[in-house]
């Protein structure tokens, strides 16, 4: 009668409970921020300007791959909340004289909201895959026509955000090649970084993951299935609505396109994928890839090498580089560069 | 453990690469110039890819032969003879690659900029230029709110939406009069960005002053729209005696095809600052469908010889008419570099002061020279109007820079 | 099994509803019944739109104009659209790169007429070169990512895209051109004038659509095809060669993209980036007439026409991409499997 | 005492009517075996109880509460959790985790969820699987890890479906005995459909049986299988043939 699987559960005191990473993760971001602070010190402004834009990518991504990634639900219009966070920030200072600190807080109630709203919509018709990507990108371009030609936001036209006479923290402005964009670009991704491992590692995130891999199995052990759903959809996008906001502040400028346009969709996608979906480092590894390859690829041609000099000057060929690099990387790393490198880690 | 660490530094390794990688050429060119070398450089921002690259390489290739031209007639003279050097960049018709662009080039040493062609993009580099107190010219970009800023470093070639839509609605009333059939009502299609929309405030209101009635104003999307017919229907439904657009050049094309359908009992197709009817290829792609169109527009002035030359230098170096972007562009280098030969110096700020006091001979039809006023704007910056006859556009009014008389009523068959 | 774990789990996490495709599309007796009532429900809907359009314009020959052009440019979308449905329904790709081979089309029809080829002949060249074009781009690039994600498909279609477009300005640089149909002129219909080019392409795409479903329904091909879009693993079992009916279905699709560019070539302006505009509004059609469904797909493409061309006259100054829009939302909460496709 | 109460529940899918009028009870710690040949609506009439399908009519009371049409989640939290035909696992995460999630989910606190878990565990005879990844698991150790996940829940009734099914008898055995030790340990009451007619036998107090999406007849094992309708239902086989 009793097999080696037979239920003996003397067994079960002895063995330690596994490690969880989190604490580590934790650490790696220290250890991260802390090498990464005089960064803007060492780099010429040019690059330091890449680096910031990294850090926006970054930040949308992080914000993306909470939902799509840890939540499954596969955003095509995260435009959408990275542009709400844009224009309450510029509609906020432009027009109410409101300190972008607080735009940036209410972009992301908003943007949480219009994602509750969203998701509310899209879990209670039941939108799955390819369908629900595609609600969420009719919503993104809903909004993007809307402030189009709504004379509440100023049209197309957008809004530029006035340049101050002196340096100010409040007002989020300082010189062009400061040092300052790049530490409050890299706290806020940081912030977003621990609020993401913190998340996982929660009731809600443990919830969310269940739910992601099997909605009726989670909701039999218990779970609120919407609920979490919704709240993770929330949280994804405060977060990519606080990289709309910080984005409006350094660029001083906000339109319809840039702000809800698909190609900002697809921003927020990219470094997820190509640096690992549904990993905490991936959006992060991801954004600092492709962040700086456009200028890479943009600078080489721009000087190239004597082998490469037939190729100088003529306008298209940087972003054919970057087609052909997307096309590699996501060939070859189907699992982006973070769930690669884990791969190898846990088969040794 | 040993993971963080490695973690850690595989990510701090590729942005350090990336900055390596960034910084290299700029390295080279620290040897190669910045002020205190051989040449001065001029950034010149464009969309040399993405959906405006026609017009974008055009407008450099403007940019190239001003710098060409300078620097055969021997440089700049107040300091030397030295040489400009155009560094062009591409904005891929992006506000935040044409910001980070800008960026580079005055950090590679530029003591001024022209460009950008979009508003949006104009609206970026203005700011940049501002932050950085560096001198930004503006060939082509005409939204009004780009020199609304207050900003003291951004100057303006072209004339603004406003300006444009106030001398287009005046061209016509003139016109219209002298041929002894005044316009009576005026039915408007534009695109629905900023360009179209401050246009046709513009215009609407300098024409209701005249005694025109205006309606209806009909919007449509430049980006998506694939037909106007169902437009220019409303319009024929309506009555007007005149169809004004205002748009770009694939939007243009849609809209005289769809007149050339529809068929509306109009007198004239007058277009204001429309990115189509007043080019080369407009009447070669919709045919004998386009005679008789007007535009209303910033044009280079053909009537002038030096534009002849540039025309036909253009034409035979590129293989391609020269439209009046280029010029724009060309004539943006010639502003900066005056104010080089009369500062003295390629030092950014007085180079800045000395655009803003000078005045620089132009190849754009107009009243005068360039000459800018407190905000930035070119005060003598007007349009002509043009019109296409026998296959090719021509300048028609103002008098004394047409090429022929205009044609009103423009169609025959009324 | 363990080779492709997450597309199990994928499947299993959706509850099979969209992973796995159209069952309807088996080929069995009752999925040949035309669904009369829903047609009738959609024919009234579009009764109802017209006749508020013309409360709204008060203009008897705009609203039938609008509606002449919407039907006309509906046709158009809906070709564009076959392409893209029949890739998505077999391959369960979202394929972006569907555009930018409508741009290539274009090119390759501007190329041929300059050489004196007439528009319309141009198509004897323009579908086999794009059905190649799709199999080598299909064994090439993407069977490497089949069974993957939705957003690695994405990106490696935009990938391609960013490609095509950019060394289409590479190679052509980036004037405008165009394609002229000798002898094209307005035609009128009741009271709406059409252009000629413009009923010859909805003609042609009637046409297309016509052929395909043909294709698919009565040919041995038709029903591999249709076998593998239903359960890909199935058709596997009863001896069908996979591999090869998603390079064909690919190639199909590139095809659908080749003849619609060279129908259209008379109608556009030829540039790099003209087939993105068609893209955005193929999508769109595609979900509304049923992913995989080629003849919802036209009838689609008929509807989202007139909402544009309606749309315009509801919602004067706003795109008509608005009311689009609010028509795909609307049919996406209230029938996401489309118009033409049966709940599960 | 009654615990679950289900009376006159129906549903039907397009005119089909796969649950007919189906009417039962459990007794407090009983455990109630469901049978019947396929396509006899059993695994329907599951999702009805379990609030996975929402009845056309009918009615279901657990523990005199009505939980008729509730939520799944808000069924669990009531005290009646279920397991899946086809074994359902949270892929991404390891067989501690999956189970980790379930007792989260019961509202225990984050600190000791994990000990909770492997205790579940260990009590279902998963140990040695405990930090496997659930991915590339053997069935047995999916279908006690089903089980684990449902008890992790602390449910006072538990609705197995065909726990046993895929299982080698050799693997059985351990599985009926843990169901035993479940409702004389813990006190839990069972509902279990089932094909293994040597399990039900064992098992159940009593047995309900399901012909056509309709109560063919309920009672004590013994009398049930002898029961000639019921032979009939399953097409002249006789049931104790299958032991």
């Amino acid at each position: 009668m009793t097999t080696t699987t037979a239920p003996a559960a003397t067994t079960a005191a002895g063995k330690p409970l596994p490690r969880q990473p989190w604490n580590r993760h934790l650490l790696a971001i220290a250890v991260l921020t802390v090498l990464l602070i005089p960064l803007p010190l060492i780099l010429p402004p040019a690059q330091a300007s890449v680096a910031v834009r990294v850090l926006i990518f970054a930040l949308m991504s992080i914000g993306w791959n909470m939902m799509s990634g840890f939540g499954g639900m596969f955003s095509f219009g995260h435009a959408a909340y990275f542009g709400i966070g844009a224009y309450a920030g510029g509609f906020l200072l432009v027009e109410h004289n409101v300190s972008p600190w607080i735009g940036m807080l209410v972009g992301m109630v908003i943007a949480a909201a219009f994602a509750t709203l969203i998701g509310f919509l899209a879990l209670r018709y039941k939108l799955r895959g390819a369908y629900f990507a595609l609600a969420t990108f009719a919503f993104a371009e809903m909004l993007r026509l809307w402030a189009t030609n709504s004379e509440f936001v100023n049209r197309a036209v957008g809004y530029h955000v006035p340049l101050r006479p002196e340096s100010s923290w409040w007002w989020m402005q300082f010189e062009p090649a400061s040092a300052n964009y790049f530490w409050i670009a890299l706290g806020l991704t940081v912030i977003a970084l621990v609020v993401s491992v913190q998340f996982v590692r929660s009731r809600a995130g443990q919830f969310t993951k269940a739910a992601r891999d099997d909605e009726d199995a989670a909701a039999a052990v218990g779970i609120p299935v919407m609920r979490y759903k919704l709240l993770t959809m929330a949280l994804s996008a405060a977060i990519t609505a606080v990289a709309g906001a910080f984005y409006v502040q350094y660029f001083l400028f906000i339109d319809p396109d840039l702000a809800f346009g698909s190609s900002v969709s697809i921003q927020a996608i990219l470094p997820a994928v190509i640096g690992g979906v549904a990993t905490i480092w991936g959006p992060v590894i991801g954004a600092v890839v492709m962040g700086p390859l456009n200028d890479v690829t943009a600078t080489i041609l721009r000087n190239p090498p004597p082998a490469l000099e037939f190729l100088q000057g003529r306008g298209g060929l940087d972003v054919i580089v970057y087609g052909a690099l997307l096309i590699i990387i996501v060939l070859l790393l189907p699992q982006g560069i973070y769930g690669a490198l884990r791969k190898r880690w846990s088969r040794r | 453990m040993r993971k963080t660490w490695t973690l850690s530094l595989a990510l701090a390794l590729p942005l350090a690469l990336a900055a390596c990688g960034g910084s290299a050429p700029a390295g080279t060119t620290n040897g190669g110039g910045g002020q205190s070398g051989g040449t001065i450089k001029i950034g010149s921002l464009h969309p040399l890819s993405g959906s405006s690259a026609a017009d974008g390489q055009q407008m450099d290739n403007g940019a190239k032969l001003a710098v060409e031209a300078i620097n055969d007639a021997g440089g700049i003279k107040s300091q030397g003879g030295k040489k400009l050097e155009l560094v062009s960049a591409d904005t891929q018709g992006k506000p935040e690659v044409g910001q980070s662009e800008a960026q580079r080039l005055i950090q590679e040493g530029a003591v001024g900029l022209v460009g950008t062609y979009q508003s949006a993009v104009s609206a970026n580099v203005s700011t940049v230029a501002e932050r950085n107190k560096v001198p930004f010219v503006i060939d082509v970009s005409s939204a009004d709110s780009i020199l609304a800023q207050g900003y003291k470093n951004t100057f303006r070639v072209q004339p603004s939406s406003t300006v444009l839509g106030t001398s287009g609605a005046q061209f016509l009333d003139q016109v219209s009069k002298a041929a002894g059939k005044p316009v009576k009502s005026v039915a408007i299609l534009h695109e629905q960005g900023p360009f179209g929309t401050a246009v046709r405030d513009a215009f609407k209101a300098e024409a209701e002053k005249s005694g025109i009635k205006v309606g209806p104003a009909i919007a449509y999307d430049a980006a998506s729209v694939s037909d106007l017919t169902t437009q220019v229907t409303q319009v024929k439904a309506s009555g007007a005696d005149v169809l004004m657009v205002a748009g770009y050049y694939r939007d243009g094309v849609l809209a005289a095809k769809a007149v050339d359908t529809v068929k509306p009992a109009l007198n004239a197709v007058y277009g204001v600052a429309n990115g189509a009817f007043d080019l080369p290829q407009f009447p070669k792609e919709v045919g004998a469908a386009g005679e008789g169109y007007f535009d209303a527009n910033y044009h280079a002035d053909m009537t002038k010889p030096d534009m002849q030359a540039l025309a036909q230098l253009y034409q035979s170096k590129y293989n391609d008419a020269i439209r009046t972007g280029a010029v724009l562009a060309y004539d943006s280098v010639q502003v900066i570099a005056a104010a080089l030969e009369k500062a003295g110096s390629a030092e950014p700020a007085k180079v800045r002061d000395a655009i803003a006091s000078g005045e620089v001979p132009t190849l754009i039809a107009g009243p005068g020279t360039i000459k800018f006023g407190p905000t930035g704007e070119n005060l003598n910056a007007t349009p002509i109007l043009m019109q296409v006859q026998g296959g090719a556009p021509k300048q028609v009014f103002p008098a004394d820079k047409a090429e022929a008389q205009p044609v009103y009523p423009a169609f025959k068959s009324q | 099994m363990t080779s492709t774990p997450d597309q199990d789990h994928v499947a299993a996490g959706n509850g099979g509803g969209v992973a796995t495709l159209d069952p309807d599309e088996l080929p069995t007796a009752a999925t040949r019944t035309v669904p009369w009532l829903r047609i009738g429900v959609i024919a009234a809907l579009i009764v109802v739109a017209i006749v508020l359009a013309y409360v709204r314009a008060g203009s008897g020959v705009v609203v039938v104009q609008a509606v002449t052009t919407g039907i006309l440019i509906g046709g158009i979308y809906g070709l564009v659209a076959m392409g893209l449905t029949l890739i998505f329904g077999v391959l369960d790709i979202v394929n972006f790169a569907h555009g930018s081979f409508l741009a290539l089309a274009l090119f390759l029809t501007f190329g041929l007429t300059q050489a004196g080829l007439h528009v319309y002949l141009a198509l004897a060249v323009s579908v086999p070169a794009m059905f190649l074009l799709g199999v080598l781009v299909q064994r090439g690039i993407l069977a490497g990512a089949m069974g993957k994600p939705l957003e690695n498909q994405l990106l490696i279609t935009l990938g391609i895209s960013l490609i095509i477009e950019n060394a289409l300005l590479l190679f052509f640089g980036a004037n405008p051109r165009s394609v002229a149909l000798s002898g094209d002129r307005g035609v009128p219909i009741f009271e709406a004038v059409a252009n000629l080019s413009r009923i010859l392409a909805f003609v042609g795409a009637l046409l297309l659509a016509g052929l395909l479903y043909l294709l698919l329904q009565r040919t041995r091909l038709g029903t591999a095809i249709r076998a593998v879009a239903a359960n890909d693993t199935g058709a596997q079992l009863v001896g069908i060669d996979t591999r090869v009916i998603y390079a064909v279905t690919f190639a199909l699709g590139t095809a659908c993209a080749g003849a619609a560019g060279t129908l259209v070539a008379p109608l556009v302006t030829i540039e790099p980036t003209t087939g993105s505009l068609f893209n955005i509004v193929a999508f769109v059609v595609v979900v509304l007439g049923g992913m995989g469904n080629v003849v919802g797909a036209l009838v689609g493409g008929l509807i989202i026409g007139l909402a544009e061309q309606l749309g315009g006259i509801y919602l004067p100054g706003q795109s008509p991409l608005l009311s689009v829009f609010i028509v795909f939302v609307l049919v996406l909460f209230l029938r996401p499997q489309g118009l033409f496709r049966r709940s599960a | 005492m009654t615990l679950l109460r289900v009376e006159n529940l129906a549903k039907s899918f397009k005119g089909l009517r796969a649950v007919d009028d189906v009417s039962f009870e459990v007794t407090e710690g009983s455990i109630l075996g469901v049978i019947g040949p396929n396509g006899a609506g059993k695994t329907t009439m599951f999702n009805l109880v379990a609030g996975a399908l929402r009845p056309d009519t009918g009615r279901v009371h657990l523990g005199g509460k009505e939980i008729t049409g509730h939520a799944p989640h808000r069924i669990t939290a009531a005290g009646m959790t279920r397991t899946f035909q086809l074994m359902r696992p949270f892929y991404s995460m390891t067989v501690l985790e999956n189970v980790t999630v379930a007792v989260l989910a019961g509202g225990a606190a984050k600190r000791t969820a994990r000990e909770t878990a492997a205790e579940v565990i260990a009590r279902v005879g998963l140990d040695k699987w405990r930090d496997a990844p659930t991915e590339g698991l053997p069935t047995a150790a999916l279908k006690r890890l089903e089980l684990a996940r449902a008890l992790a829940s602390k449910p006072r009734v538990l609705l197995l479906d065909e726990v046993l099914a895929g299982l080698v008898p050799a693997e059985r055995t351990p599985v009926m005995e843990l169901l035993e030790r479940l409702r004389t340990e813990d006190g839990v009451t069972l509902v279990f459909v089932e094909h293994i007619m040597a399990a039900v036998m064992r098992l159940s107090d009593s047995v309900l049986v399901l012909d056509l999406g309709r109560v063919l007849t309920s009672g004590a094992p013994e009398e049930v299988t002898r029961d000639p309708r019921v032979i009939e239902a399953y097409l002249g086989e006789d049931p104790h043939a299958k032991a």
